[in-house]
């Protein structure tokens, strides 16, 4: 048997599929740096990390839902209806822990109905979320009827630190993201919340008999999710200096495209914390890299789509030389 | 064109002479709002809400964001017995076969902004022609009639095609002003996409003078643009111009520091008044003088906002 | 009744009151009263849809017991879910096999008992400690495979011993094995069997499941037999012989063992695999005739069913070709089905049901066509039909052929699926483990389906790692070994199960 | 025991389940009937059929690519790009059949690329048609530049009779769109392709062992959903008398929550034919009667999600009664 062969053999396309998204990505990083002089220089690079900040902590918490098989669709109206209760506490109290506290609280709590109707009602996720978006939407334009409120000036300080300030070069989001990206990382592959979550996703009636009460735990994933939300609109709303109520609704499919690009990488089709930052990172790099190239609008929806594409064949099709997939 | 309403009688110029004895009859009029995004969608709908119960109507309120959903809106209102429909915003030729059918069941057609059709009984606009040309005509003056120009623009929109389509034609006129750049905004979610495309146009053309101008083709995207050339540090080598005359606007060209110089300030309420107005004119039997009225805008820049 | 002094014996682990359970107005088990010893083997048998997985589901808390009380060494227990009687040291080997497929096989062993140490403070798992376990778990069921490879390319039987290493790392008290030994080789058999003892000397009660008589005599105390949801009695193993159980079991003393008469040889060849080689199997030449049963026997991932995936076209092929009739052949499912060649898989839950479905559905599914009429309309009436004929046949327990199959027992489950094909209108057929959950006389019944086809003229491959249903059944056997061809057998000659045995295992046995 | 009256407590229990959603339809149905003295007039309930045709047929579509266990992202954007494929074939050739095959032959495309990539390259169904969508965005922009096409006098009368028509007092879309849903319940129950979708859909690797060819068949599902988006879109087009690029973007979300509720309904988990005709009307019930009721926008969206989240709890809870369900 020339099993050595094979193996490595093996061993090639595995580490190609696992890492055939990121690859993917850096070409397109490179084709970029090459073809733009100024999309690879520190500032921009900044920037557009800072851009992606928001995406990325949606889709952290995105990647707990899907890790478990779930499916959250009202994240895109949450945002704006938590916009909207971030800026009226700030205003009304002039406490930024006040208004960070207030979001996180109403975060929480349209998670809790999320997880409440999908995970022990048992209505199927994506009609229920969907639904509950719905809800939400309405009540953040019944609330606003549609305005946005901008911050007055004594507003405090902290308030604008969070999306605007910088420590040292680096944007405070910026930050912000990777402590969410590395905690995300550890909680997914070291804890067993992680692992239970990811058990639960591969397979619910196995985690019902290893006596993990699954329906709490994927009650969890949506609260996670509406926090995450929470804590992206709170970044967003500081960098906008104002509270959208529309603001972040097309983060909604862009996060579902970050964490099925994040299915692709490096875990075996489940997404993980690394492979959301990656998406998230090719998705906005996308953004800034072909308006700084001045591509046509429409251009850009072409290579958006054409890239995305190519991004998962590149993983799927050495997936499956691995094995038998449907 | 210019076709009379139908209902119109002989060319009255005085009030009719009805008596008063006879229950006034409560007309019901159907308003369909394009989205609610913006400050003019929004003081429009209110005020023609407000001014349609000021003259003794009843309304019914739509609002939609496509143009599916804005035709089965129509057609709900038709359901309900409505006597007149206001159609505001977008364009109103995008759903003329419901109009053309509301028409023939007797009710009264207004445009309020949104595009003429010969079905439609009273149109009140802004001249989005004059609006782009005008703020076009402020900005290359900013820029010392040379530099190069930002637009930022969405073709999904009618009106503002025109006013994209008006600052090109001024351009043309300046040989040193060049188009260099530009991009679309998402919709309804305009602000942060709006933000991060500046930010990244900036730091293709990250020096003082790499672009002198940026067309806002309304006032939601230049206080956007504006946010992002602030923090660039770029506030002084950049114009950023817009249409709509947003209070936030006002607020933002009332800063010291701001690259946000000039709006052509359009006027939704005076807007909606006059619709709701002529329209009820009609509805009870009279002839209005115009069909087609234009409310001009106002260049407003610092020196002239409004308190 | 049982009195509560009764019910406080020290000696009573487990008991029921009454216990009963309906589901759609279908009383599946009536008045049970059963005892459960403190440190016995307590076997538990019948027939097909006897009720056995439901006792035991309600025993672990799945299902709520519609009528009557469960006691837990005299206390009455009412178990909400998994978690309440898991709580109490009540384990179940389920008959399914349920993996995550893309975890590794520590991390399916340890769902839910997570290893954690603690760093800084912080508790976090701790893999390193879990491999050690795990790959003592699996040791001491006298097995030696790598915890860290992906359980997805695991075959049936070695997830089989997951599922069971998974029961154990919990340290329950009571252990339910639902059909543990399906889809064990010999060898695994043995220490399964090995392994429930020790467990018994650590203490440990255990409740056992088979339709394997000889296994249930090998290790029980005691023996409860259920037939249509109905406690026929518990005897004592002393008491208990095979033919005992089994009228028990069907109510009535005539049962005959299968055992075929006519042998048939070789004549035209339907069916030529030439030098096949794929990724497990290395250079296979194989040739089956039309009207002959042929058993390919093998330990447990010897490469039996690889043989039968490549001629369906379900594995790629390196080298190597298969011809029909002489004609070449290119693997495909749908190319198969074409060539008349049929196969029924091994994993019959996975790989053949479709859960929504009902008996009907499932059973014309592969063969459509024959109920379809020139327009593409389907025949339902027909359909129904030749359901109600199978489920009579077969002796299926369903309320009819509309019931949706995933409603059904196990046994019934693999009864329908076989059904599909049986029905077929194929010239070969290969049967991968075509008793597999199957209750003792259904088998004999199975036995005979499939020498009446071989009758028809249709040649018959039977694939399994129990060697005396192929001793029985089979013209000539096969043996393969690690993706080889060992040689062929006729069970006929002397000494055949002897040398097959030696075979299979190879040199070393 | 007392088996016969718990054989019939659970027939109802059963009953309920797969009428429960229909059951809260007609109680919605009933107290618009009551409320709004314009609802259930012929008129109006001609229009609402009118008006629901579109989205009928298009989630018809979905409905076999949901059958089959898919998803397709696309149709939102296809439906725009459809619109303008008719109006620039019919006005280049004033030959409505040709602009008809144009049409039809442009979604069979879309549904073709779609399904092979899905099928057959095996990318993830989700992502793959959202990506795809994406690209169709960026066409349909890059032809039109956003602006509509406006039929000019002189079109074929049939091009207006397919959307604006009527046949005695009925609406012609309504014609059609009763034919499209006889036909999908019909193919769907009575015919092997139905039969095998739905198999594929309950169990691939079950199906792929019984000799369907899996592949061929999801492939068909996207086909048929990119061929009744181009016939929905015909419809459009002619009732708007102009082809719009952006119209139809919201029938994607309506139409999948037309095929959730679908699944609630009549069948065991799969969408069903007659199910999405309900779920159409359900949508287009709450469109239409909320409107005449003069209900604020905003409540309308809240309203909208509450009903669907009670008419699918209606069924989900009592489908829990009859089995296990994690
Ligand atoms: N020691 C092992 N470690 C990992 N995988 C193994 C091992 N032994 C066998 N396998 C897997 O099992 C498969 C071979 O099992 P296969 O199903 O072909 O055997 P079989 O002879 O049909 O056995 P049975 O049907 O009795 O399970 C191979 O695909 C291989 O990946
Ligand atoms: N969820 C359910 N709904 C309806 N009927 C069920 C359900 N579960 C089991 N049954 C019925 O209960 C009866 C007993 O099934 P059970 O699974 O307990 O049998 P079993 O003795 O384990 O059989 P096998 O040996 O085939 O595994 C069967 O007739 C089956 O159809
Ligand atoms: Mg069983
Ligand atoms: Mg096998």
């Amino acid at each position: 048997m020339e099993k050595s062969t094979l193996v490595n053999k093996n061993q090639r396309v595995e580490l190609l599929r696992k890492y055939g998204t990121v690859l993917g990505a850096m070409l397109i990083f490179t084709i970029f740096a090459v073809v733009s002089e100024n999309f690879f220089t520190l500032n921009n690079q900044l920037m557009l990390l800072r851009q992606m900040s928001m995406l990325t902590i949606i889709a952290l918490g995105f990647t707990f839902v899907m890790g478990a098989g779930g499916f959250d669709m009202s994240i895109g109206n949450t945002t704006g209806l938590i916009n909207i209760v971030f800026a009226m506490v700030l205003i009304g109290t002039k406490n930024f822990w006040l208004a960070l506290g207030a979001s996180i609280a109403c975060g929480a709590l349209v998670g809790l109905v999320n997880g409440t109707i999908v995970a022990y009602i048992g209505l199927p996720d994506f009609i229920a979320t969907f639904a509950i978006g719905s809800i939400v939407y309405g009540l953040k334009m019944l609330i606003t009827k549609g305005n946005p409120i901008f911050f007055p000036a004594d507003i405090p300080k902290i308030a604008s630190f969070i999306g605007q300030g910088y420590v040292g070069k680096i944007p405070f989001p910026v930050i912000l993201m990777l402590f969410f990206v590395v905690l995300v990382i550890f909680v997914l592959t070291k804890t067993t919340l992680g692992r239970r979550i990811y058990a639960i996703g591969g397979n619910p009636v196995a985690s019902l008999y290893a006596g993990i009460n699954v329906k709490r735990y994927r009650l969890i994933t949506f609260v996670i999710s509406g926090v995450s939300v929470a804590i992206a609109a709170v970044i967003l709303t500081s960098r906008l200096g104002s509270a959208q109520p529309l603001a972040g609704e097309e983060f909604l499919l862009d996060a579902i495209a970050v964490c099925f690009l994040s299915t692709t990488m490096f875990g075996d089709g489940e997404p993980t914390g690394s492979g959301t930052f990656v998406g998230a990172f090719i998705i906005s790099m996308l953004n800034n890299g072909l308006t700084m190239l001045n591509v046509p609008y429409y251009f850009q929806y072409i290579t958006k789509g054409v890239v995305v594409i190519f991004a998962v064949v590149i993983s799927v099709v050495l997936a499956k030389k691995l094995k038998l997939k449907l | 064109g210019n076709t009379p309403a139908p209902t119109t009688a002989a060319p009255t110029t005085a009030a009719p002479t009805e008596a008063p004895t006879e229950a006034p009859k409560v007309f019901k009029v159907g308003i369909n709002n394009f989205g609610q995004a913006n400050f003019f969608a929004r003081i429009g709908k209110a005020t023609l809400e407000e001014q349609i119960v000021a003259n003794g109507g009843e309304v019914i309120a739509t609002v939609t964001a496509d143009v599916p959903s804005r035709m089965t809106a129509i057609e709900n209102m038709v359901s309900q017995g409505v006597d007149a429909i206001i159609i505001q915003e977008g364009d109103i030729s995008q759903v003329a076969p419901a109009l053309i059918e509301a028409k023939a069941k007797g009710i009264l057609i207004a445009s309020m902004d949104a595009g003429d059709a010969d079905f439609v009984d009273v149109f009140c606009e802004s001249d989005n022609d004059q609006l782009g040309e005008m703020a076009a005509r402020k900005m290359i003056e900013f820029m010392g009639e040379k530099g190069n120009v930002v637009e930022i623009f969405n073709d999904a929109g009618s009106m503002i095609r025109v006013r994209k389509e008006a600052m090109h034609r001024v351009v043309e006129e300046f040989p040193d002003v060049e188009i260099v750049a530009g991009f679309t905004y998402a919709w309804p979610d305009f602000f942060p996409d709006g933000k991060a495309k500046m930010e990244a146009i900036l730091q293709a053309n990250p020096n003082p003078g790499d672009i002198g101008g940026v067309y806002a083709t309304f006032d939601g995207v230049g206080l956007a643009a504006a946010q992002a050339i602030r923090e660039a540090g770029l506030t002084d080598s950049i114009v950023v111009v817009g249409i709509d005359g947003d209070p936030e606007a006002y607020i933002e060209m009332a800063k010291p520091d701001s690259p946000f110089k000039a709006t052509m300030a359009q006027d939704p309420e005076t807007m909606a008044r006059t619709v709701v107005d002529q329209l009820f004119e009609l509805l009870k039997g009279n002839t209005i003088p115009e069909r087609h009225i234009y409310i001009p805008g106002v260049l407003i820049t610092k020196d002239n906002i409004p308190q | 009744m049982l009195g509560e002094e009764v019910r406080k014996d020290i000696d009573l682990m487990l008991s029921t009151e009454n216990v009963g359970k309906e589901f759609n107005g279908v009383w599946v088990l009536k008045d049970i009263h059963f005892q459960l010893k403190r440190g016995e083997i307590h076997a538990l048998v019948g027939e097909n849809g006897a009720g056995k997985s439901t006792f035991i589901k309600i025993l672990s808390g799945v299902y709520k017991p519609s009528a009557g009380s469960v006691y837990l060494e005299g206390e009455p227990v009412d178990f909400h879910s998994v978690i309440d009687s898991e709580a109490l040291g009540i384990r179940t080997v389920h008959q399914e096999v349920n993996l995550v497929p893309y975890f590794k096989v520590y991390e399916n062993i340890f769902i839910g008992a997570e290893r954690k140490k603690k760093i800084g403070g912080m508790s976090i798992i701790d893999t390193k400690r879990m491999k050690k376990e795990a790959t003592q778990v699996i040791k001491d069921l006298g097995l030696d495979f790598n915890v860290s490879s992906p359980t997805l390319l695991l075959n049936a039987s070695m997830k089989r011993i997951v599922e069971i290493s998974k029961v154990l790392v919990h340290n329950p008290r009571i252990v339910i094995f639902d059909e543990p030994t399906t889809s064990l080789g010999e060898e695994e058999r043995k220490n399964l069997l090995q392994i429930i003892k020790t467990l018994k000397e650590r203490g440990l009660t255990i409740m056992y499941i088979s339709h394997n008589l000889e296994e249930v005599m090998e290790i029980a105390d005691r023996i409860t037999v259920f037939r249509d949801g109905n406690q026929v009695g518990t005897i004592e193993k002393s008491e208990a012989t095979t033919g005992k159980i089994i009228s028990m079991m069907i109510g009535h003393d005539n049962y005959k063992h299968y055992c075929r008469l006519d042998k048939y040889y070789c004549e035209d060849v339907y069916l030529s695999i030439k030098n096949l080689t794929t990724e497990k199997l290395k250079a296979v030449n194989l040739s089956i005739c039309k009207g002959e049963i042929v058993g390919i026997a093998g330990v447990v991932g010897a490469g039996k069913t690889e043989i039968a995936k490549a001629v369906f076209g379900l594995d790629k092929i390196e080298s190597g070709s298969i011809e029909v009739m002489g004609k070449p052949y290119v693997p495909s499912p749908e190319n198969a089905i074409r060539h008349k060649i049929a196969l029924v898989p091994e994993e019959r839950q996975a790989e053949g049901l479709i859960p929504n479905y009902c008996v009907s559905k499932n059973i014309s599914l592969t063969y459509l066509d024959k109920y379809t009429n020139r327009a593409g309309f389907i025949n339902r009436a027909l359909e129904i039909e030749t359901a109600q004929a199978y489920i009579d046949k077969m002796g299926i327990k369903c309320t009819g052929p509309l019931q949706t199959i995933k409603f059904l027992s196990g046994g019934n489950q693999q009864k329908v699926i076989l059904s599909r094909w049986l029905n077929g209108d194929f010239d070969i057929g290969i049967f991968d483990e075509p008793t597999k959950g199957i209750d003792v006389k259904a088998k004999e019944d199975i036995y005979g389906f499939l020498e009446d086809l071989a009758q028809q003229g249709k040649a018959v491959v039977v694939l399994s790692s129990y060697l005396p249903e192929l001793m029985s059944l089979c013209d000539r056997i096969v043996v393969v070994r690690d993706g080889r061809m060992i040689g062929e057998y006729s069970p006929q000659q002397p000494n055949a199960e002897e040398k097959i045995m030696h075979a299979m295992l190879g040199g070393g046995a």
